[in-house]
């Protein structure tokens, strides 16, 4: 029997957030399905398995801890939610199986000292805030003057909408911007006084750090009260059709964060034409091939895949590699745009070089703005903000974290 | 203080309120019936609605052919929960048909993504939600011309209901259901069919609930959180009031944006969560049953 | 034919006061506990341990304490969560701060810090009965999740909002492997348990029973309606709270407060409906029901080769419709079903 | 022990059965077996007594009539009811009531939020009659009820249980029926209203030929105003037969009306619990 | 204890009717406009059998729950053994020895039959909630001790077959009869007995009369009772109050009031032969 590479995919495709999960783990299985096709990497076929979560940590768990065993062991895991991040953030370094944490989760888990087997590939919560506040500055023709704007930082009343503050309070210190923070309680389907205050306020932009239904709800709520949304940026979990469709024409101008470019790749193309034309495709929906979800998922998987072909030309081409080796092979990381251009993904996500330092890789983010109809990026290149701020915080805080749970920084080899 | 802003507060909150009302209504209305508190009513709201623009998607047509056909679905929804759900467990504990509710919205919310997909889909109905131009130019006060609307519908609702329950005979013999299920059956009040016609009647609510909330937040599984907004509304009205309903929404509404925008940022501000509970649970202290809910008869 | 009452005279009352009057019955817990500490830990694979047998241990307990509030005091709450998460913060900052505090006293104060916010939100039952309450002990739950994400200082002031467990090491011995943390586990819940039982043979079970049936005769009869009420909520937020501590210390290990959210509350109450309210054996088999029903069709539907997102749907259209199925062969719960299986077992081979 | 049942057959009414039970068997939460094969008879226009101890299951016989006893998880494994001519184990307690059977429940049960005014306008739900008829029927049952007229915008949970007793009487004639079933309609009652309840249970008998079947633990009573009686005995009929025949047999003389030999006993003067005699243990 | 062993009875005479341990003075009630008690003054004296009376709604079962502080008169005075009470609440009144059954069966209708009595024994249960989760040394003697007690009361009113039967099944009678024992459990001074032979025959109702009679006889226990049965009441009772539509019309020696043309009208009715 040939050897496969088996990946763990706690997904959810009920519930609240289904309409994220199956676009995203679609996306995964599609381009898993398209590398198998092509008889995998360096022969090794991938397989995968998934577990229904309903993005509820306690099943995620049991997801995990069900699916780790299977298959001869998983080699790999990405939950695609913070609470069964966490809930199993404690197992993996024992388990000896990597977690890809792509665009969540704390955003110190990228110091691979601390957190060796965490991966928040491509960009964390704190380097998208100095990259919007970044952004913003560029929009009013430089960082400098921000001084004395406002910004209104709208968030999600959680853990999640908290993670960027201390970003964006230290960046509103060193330029001079007023922060102006607003809580919505989750999950936000009502936020007329959020908006009534803002309004008020006055504010020259908007941070809208919102997820799952909160986002259109906002959307829709600034237009009832007259609040241009041009003057709105999302962050990349309120910048998806899901978040920009329901809304109708009121998310018109709306901007937001993203690690994809949106537009068409080779890559896309061929999901389309190998599998969606002979039915092999996974989105129950050919349409949504493309979307921001499933190019996200596509990203993962390709990220994946380059992370398995690295172990394998360390360890041995041609074989499953095992969880530790395929730790190795996403810490080792290298997708340049040479490689993104020969799977068929150049200029899709950024380009992606990890280090046992550095988990995150990149950090580099772009802005889309939605016409209406689909979105469009509007910043030709790829955005990075204030990465030794960033580094700093990430730096103290997981140093904070390792003290408690009483880890020793260090490199694994 | 800014008296204007005070004012597009107020009645922003008031207007949420109504929304709120809404949906409690559909909740007042199963519980005068038999007692039971619908825990299935937010998903009812989200099938209404995902089973509407399902239905304009799949079939391609317009909204005036889909909302006929959602309204027999949500019929033989009704129907069909009676005779599976209720009718095996007449006269049991209260608790016990309140489980049921539960495993019902279970069941509603796959049955409603299975048929027509998790997406999250808009749902645009001919008014906008968009300040009235009217009230803007002479008032200088900021109301969305939509929430006008849903106030309208909502009155409408409210006091046809309210005539159903208080002036027939029907609504009479619901209330003594809501008492005693074995004594209302022993009397000759045909329970299974006047239940299987008010959850028929609850499903056109929810229908209607579905309709404006999808409108204004899309057609998403979070529409089934909507029940949450309305649970103060229903402890501060009583559960078995109409008008209730219509003024607790009102209340909490009003008072929640207040909180809100007033108190909120001296906290921290996200109290809208808890605050319309601890509001309507500090009334309660005072009326234990609620602001027009009926009296609970304690006697031995 | 062997499970039989006959032949079985008790021959004291305190014989008859038995937890398990039936010989039967003692037997068969007995080697079921047996099993569980020396059996279980050796042949149950590390999943079975960590993924089923410690969350469904744990929300057993949490389950018993829900039970102990709404299915013998008869106060019907959906705060449940809340006090979970006041036990796992409160825990985890005594541990934190204390240095040196042993971890099960750290659990043992966290209970007690649930049960002081139990007493504090319980106080409107004096007035407020049935869904009113219901509803109103959503308070408790917005208010306590609010509160966590809003005082750093109870998540040690951590960017992210989660706290990280400290490692269990009692007595220098190291709770680190899924069936050390499973034992450690069975203990904490099987000895609460037995307290809980304890407590519903006395006269405070019974205290709490009669309000519930009728709260103005038991005050007439002379008990005191606020004392007990508040001692039911005490007593079930400190269960609810040790449940919570160990959820974050022997099964997450790293929690945010939106682990402890409606949804959590509103399973736990699933459980003991559908176990059985007031019922202890009903915490367990609702538990059992919760944990283990949805893991089981998963891996049916899964097994089907149907699409994922087909397959995960026909899942929770399958978990509603069995919860109504229970329901009506049994409006009781699992442990009135189990009760009369017995009976009927009892009188087999004459059934009448 | 001077009786059979057996020997009783002579005294069974010989019309044709209005309502009749035949050999039903009920077991309650699957495994309590309450009613052990109970058969009697109700012929058109009469009142029938259902007598026996407490326990004895006669509410349960009633309730397996009117089929209120889903309900209660209790289940009818054997046996069958017919009322006029039909079958009707099967039907809702509303076609029951419509086809003129109706049930006063044991214990009160009446609507608490409602008034008694209210109250008794449910009682004529299944009927489609004009306002006129309603009020018409009303103030026939405040005839009766002359307390109920005074309480009538008084919600009921907040009136006396005599009052609340007398409720569910008239609640069952707003229905206007043509057999009652009648549990227990002296319980609680002052004595003189009882005996005007029975007093009105013999003028609708007579009057407008409604059949009864009552189940009452005052023996004396029940039998004067009765045409025939059965007494149940832990689920089981032990004895029937006319009225008249009952109250003279020494047994019912014994234990169901407190005479023996001497007249009646004074209360007082009981110096031994009764060792209860059963026909059939 | 030997009180099941109907022997026992011969020879116990009956005690003596003590002083006024309960007086009534001037009580009113009203709720909302309804007047359920005016002004109403009477007294009980230990160890006797007081029966009240009247048509249905007179307000008896009001009265009752006055004593024991269920309702809040808005006029007149309570003086239990000398003290003077504006009005009991519950718990004094439960501490301070008055126990009562009720008109509408008020048991704990998910408890035993068992745990019914036993509950009437909680004043007298002292060991704290701690001792009795771990069940330990006094906590669980003191159980014991109970249950003796609690298991006298089951012989006593021979309910031993149904002990563990969750009282909602039982039949209306035997719930009665349970309900009886909860309250004979608290060993109380003064028992109020609301209806408590209602739905019984004749068999079950001389039962519970021998009951009542041998509490009285053997305890002392004064006895207040509420009753429409005249066979009885006029039988076991030494004096007797009657209302009418709130007002007391009469009170006396049975024979008193048998012949008290008001008590008559109102109640008896001409020709009743009871
Ligand atoms: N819901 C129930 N569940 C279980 N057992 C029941 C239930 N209802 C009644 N029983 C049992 O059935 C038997 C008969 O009860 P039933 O109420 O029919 O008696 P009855 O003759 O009406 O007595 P009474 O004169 O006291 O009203 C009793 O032993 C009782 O315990
Ligand atoms: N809590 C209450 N609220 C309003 N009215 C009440 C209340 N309690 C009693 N009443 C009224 O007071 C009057 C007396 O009631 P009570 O129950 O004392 O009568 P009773 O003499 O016991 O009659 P019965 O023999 O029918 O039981 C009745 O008319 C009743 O409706
Ligand atoms: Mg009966
Ligand atoms: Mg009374």
């Amino acid at each position: 029997q040939p050897a496969e590479q088996y990946i763990a995919l706690p997904s959810y495709r009920v519930g609240p957030y289904a309409a994220g999960g199956s676009g995203f783990y679609g996306g995964i299985i599609d381009y898993f399905n398209l590398v198998n096709l092509s008889g995998g990497v360096n022969g090794v076929k991938i397989s995968w398995e998934e577990c229904e979560t309903e993005y509820n940590p306690s099943r995620g768990v049991e997801c995990y801890e069900r699916l780790k065993t299977r298959n001869g062991g998983a080699t790999l895991v990405e939950p695609l939610s913070t609470g069964v991040a966490y809930g199993i953030l404690d197992r993996l370094a024992v388990d000896k199986i990597p977690m890809t944490m792509i665009g969540y989760g704390r955003s110190d888990a990228a110091n691979g000292k601390v957190f060796p087997y965490v991966f928040p590939l491509i960009t964390s919560y704190w380097n998208q805030a100095a990259a919007m506040i970044k952004y913003l500055g560029d929009k009013e023709g430089g960082v400098d003057k921000l001084k004395g704007k406002k910004i209104v930082h709208l968030y999600h009343d959680s853990a999640f909408g908290k993670e960027p503050l201390p970003v964006l309070e230290a960046l509103s210190k060193q330029h001079g911007f007023e922060l102006i923070k607003i809580p919505v309680t989750p999950p936000g389907s009502e936020q007329q006084s959020q908006w009534l205050q803002i309004r008020q306020a006055r504010p020259d932009h908007v941070i809208l750090w919102g997820w799952g239904s909160m986002n259109a709800v906002a959307i829709k709520t600034a237009q009832r009260n007259g609040f241009p949304r041009e003057k709105i940026l999302g962050v990349w979990w309120a910048g998806s059709e899901e978040d920009t469709v329901p809304t109708g024409d009121a998310a018109k101008g709306y901007s937001a964060m993203t690690f994809n470019t949106p537009g068409n790749y080779p890559v896309l193309d061929e999901i389309r034409k190998k599998l969606y034309a002979n039915g092999k495709g996974n989105l129950a929906d050919a349409a949504r091939i493309g979307s921001v979800y499933h190019m996200r998922g596509v990203s993962a998987g390709i990220l994946w895949v380059e992370a398995i072909r690295a172990a394998q030309e360390k360890f041995g081409k041609g074989k499953r590699v095992t969880g530790e080796q395929l730790r190795w092979g996403l810490e080792n990381l290298n997708v340049d745009d040479a490689r993104l251009k020969a799977v068929g993904a150049f200029g899709m996500l950024p380009s992606v070089k990890t280090s046992c330092d550095d988990h995150e890789g990149s950090g580099a983010v772009k802005v889309q703005q939605w016409d209406g109809k689909k979105w469009n990026a509007i910043t030709p290149n790829w955005i990075v903000g204030d990465k030794a701020l960033t580094r700093k915080l990430l730096e103290e805080s997981s140093a904070a974290y390792a003290a408690e749970k009483k880890i020793t920084p260090a490199c694994l080899k | 203080m800014n008296i204007n802003f005070f004012f597009e507060v107020l009645i922003g909150g008031l207007l949420s309120g109504v929304m709120y009302a809404l949906v409690a209504i559909g909740f007042v209305l199963i519980y005068k019936a038999s007692g039971v508190f619908n825990f299935a009513q937010g998903a009812m709201v989200y099938f209404a609605a995902l089973t509407c623009v399902g239905v304009m998607d799949k079939l391609g047509v317009s909204l005036w052919i889909a909302l006929p056909i959602t309204v027999a679905v949500m019929i033989l929804l009704g129907l069909s929960i009676e005779r599976v759900v209720l009718r095996p467990l007449v006269n049991q504990p209260e608790i016990s048909l309140f489980m049921a509710t539960i495993g019902l919205a279970f069941f509603i919310e796959g049955l409603a993504q299975l048929a027509f997909g998790a997406q999250v889909r808009k749902l645009e109905l001919p008014i906008e939600d968009v300040p009235s131009q009217y009230l803007m130019d002479n008032y200088n006060i900021l109301v969305s011309q939509f929430d006008i609307m849903a106030a309208l519908v909502c009155g409408l609702l409210v006091t046809s209901l309210a005539l159903l329950f208080s002036k027939t005979k029907v609504g009479r013999a619901l209330r003594a259901v809501a008492d005693d299920h074995q004594a209302a059956l022993a009397v000759g009040i045909p329970l299974q069919r006047i239940w299987a016609v008010l959850w028929a009647v609850a499903g056109m609510v929810a229908l209607v609930a579905g309709m404006l909330w999808g409108a204004r937040n899309g057609v998403q599984f979070a529409l089934t959180f909507v029940a949450l907004k309305a649970l103060p509304v229903l402890i501060l009205g009583g559960f078995t009031s109409m008008p209730g309903a219509i003024v607790g929404g009102l209340i909490i509404g009003a008072s929640e944006k207040m909180a809100e925008v007033y108190i909120g940022p001296i906290v921290g501000g996200g109290i809208e969560g808890w605050f319309p509970y601890v509001l309507a649970l500090l009334f309660l202290l005072v009326r234990p049953e609620g602001l027009f809910g009926e009296k609970i008869i304690r006697r031995i | 034919m062997f499970y039989r009452e006959a032949g079985q005279f008790k021959t004291s009352y305190q014989a008859d006061g038995q937890i398990f009057p039936i010989l039967q019955d003692r037997l068969a817990l007995l080697v079921l506990l047996a099993v569980a500490v020396l059996a279980v830990p050796l042949l149950a694979s590390p999943y079975a341990l960590s993924a089923i047998l410690i969350p469904f241990l744990i929300f057993s307990l949490a389950a018993i304490g829900l039970n102990i509030l709404t299915g013998y005091a008869g106060q019907l709450s959906l705060g449940t969560a809340a006090f979970m998460a006041v036990g796992a913060f409160a825990s985890y900052n005594f541990i934190l701060r204390i240095p040196g505090l042993p971890v099960l006293l750290g659990f043992v104060l966290g209970g007690l810090s649930a049960a002081l916010v139990g007493i504090a939100f319980g106080l409107p039952s004096l007035r407020i009965r049935g869904f009113y309450l219901a509803a109103a002990t959503l308070a408790t739950q917005f208010f306590v999740v609010w509160c966590l994400t809003k005082i750093p200082y109870l998540t040690n002031y951590s960017a992210s909002g989660v706290i990280t467990a400290q490692p269990i090491v009692i007595l220098g011995y190291a709770f680190d492997t899924p069936d050390r943390k499973y034992l450690l586990v069975l203990a904490v819940v099987a000895v609460m348990a037995l307290l809980a039982k304890n407590m519903i043979r006395s006269n405070v079970g019974r205290s709490w029973m009669a309000v519930r049936d009728m709260d103005v005769a038991a005050e007439v009869i002379g008990f005191r309606l606020m004392r007990t009420k508040l001692l039911a909520f005490a007593v079930s937020s400190f269960y609810c709270g040790v449940a919570g501590a160990l959820y974050a210390y022997a099964y997450l290990g790293t929690v945010e407060p939106e682990a402890y959210n409606l949804d959590l509350s509103f399973r736990i109450l699933f459980m003991i409906i559908i176990g059985g309210v007031g019922s202890v054996l009903g915490s367990f088999l609702g538990a059992a029901f919760i944990v283990l029903l949805p893991v089981l069709l998963n891996v049916v539907a899964h097994s089907l080769a149907l699409p994922t997102s087909v397959a995960s749907n026909l899942e929770l259209m399958a978990f509603g419709a069995l919860i109504i199925f229970f329901l009506i062969v049994e409006p009781h719960g699992l442990a009135r079903l189990w009760q009369i299986g017995k009976e009927k077992l009892r009188l087999w081979p004459f059934p009448h | 022990m001077t009786m059979t049942p057996a020997s009783t057959a002579a005294a069974a009414p010989v019309a044709a059965p209005y309502l009749s039970v035949n050999n039903v068997e009920v077991i309650y939460d699957h495994v309590i077996l309450v009613l052990k094969g109970v058969s009697l008879q109700v012929p058109q226009g009469k009142i029938v007594a259902l007598l026996g101890a407490n326990g004895a299951g006669k509410s349960t016989t009633l309730k397996t009539i009117s089929t209120l006893l889903r309900g209660e998880r209790g289940d009818v494994t054997k046996g069958e009811v017919q009322f006029k001519g039909e079958r009707i184990d099967q039907l809702t307690p509303n076609e029951l009531v419509k086809r003129g059977l109706s049930q006063v429940m044991e214990g009160r049960h009446c609507f608490g939020h409602l008034t008694i005014e209210e109250n008794l306008l449910t009682g004529a739900y299944t009927r489609s009659a004009s306002r006129g008829e309603l009020k018409e029927s009303l103030e026939k049952v405040y005839h009766y009820f002359p307390r109920l007229k005074e309480r009538r915008q008084s919600q009921a949970g907040y009136t006396s249980g005599g009052e609340q007793q007398m409720c569910a009487i008239g609640r069952a004639l707003m229905a206007r029926p043509s057999m009652i079933l009648l549990d227990e309609p002296s319980m609680g009652i002052a004595p003189q209203i009882v005996e005007e309840i029975f007093g009105i249970v013999k003028d609708l008998n007579s009057k407008e030929n409604v059949s009864f079947l009552l189940a009452e633990q005052n023996t004396s009573i029940a039998l004067r105003y009765a045409d025939f009686g059965y007494i149940l005995e832990n689920g089981r009929v032990v004895m029937e037969g006319a009225a008249a025949d009952l109250s003279c047999n020494e047994d019912v003389k014994e234990f169901y009306l407190g005479v023996s030999g001497a007249g009646r006993k004074s209360f007082r003067d009981m110096k031994f619990y009764r060792r209860r005699k059963r026909w059939l243990a | 204890m030997q009180m099941n062993e109907p022997e026992a009875h011969f020879g116990v005479g009956r005690r003596e009717t003590g002083p006024v341990i309960l007086d009534l003075k001037n009580i009113s009630l009203s709720f909302g406009g309804v007047k359920a008690l005016t002004d109403i003054s009477f007294d009980v004296r230990q160890h006797e059998i007081r029966a009240i009376i009247g048509p249905n709604g007179a307000g008896k079962s009001s009265m009752l729950n006055v004593i024991n502080g269920v309702y809040r008169p808005q006029q007149g005075q309570i003086v239990y053994r000398g003290e003077v009470r504006k009005n009991m609440d519950c718990y004094a009144a439960a501490k301070s020895g008055i126990a009562r059954t009720f008109q509408n069966i008020a048991l704990f209708k998910g408890m035993t039959v068992l745990d019914n009595i036993m509950t009437g024994r909680n004043l007298k249960m002292k060991s704290n909630f701690l001792m009795q989760a771990l069940y330990w040394g006094p906590a669980r003697r003191e159980e014991i001790a109970h249950r003796i007690k609690a298991e006298e009361i089951i012989d006593f009113l021979e309910i031993q077959a149904i002990r563990k039967t969750p009282v909602g099944r039982l039949p209306y009678g035997l719930q009665k009869r349970v309900e009886l024992g909860r309250a004979l459990a608290a060993e109380p001074e003064i028992l109020l007995l609301d209806e408590p032979m209602a739905g019984m025959n004749v068999e079950e109702k001389q039962d519970m009369c021998r009951f009542i009679l041998d509490v009285n006889d053997q305890f002392g226990t004064t006895i207040v009772l509420i009753e429409h049965d005249m066979g009885v009441v006029m039988d076991i009772s030494d004096r007797v109050v009657v209302l009418d539509y709130g007002k007391k019309i009469g009170d006396g020696t049975p024979d008193e009031v048998r012949s008290n043309q008001d008590v008559i009208n109102a109640y008896l009715g001409v020709g009743s032969e009871h």
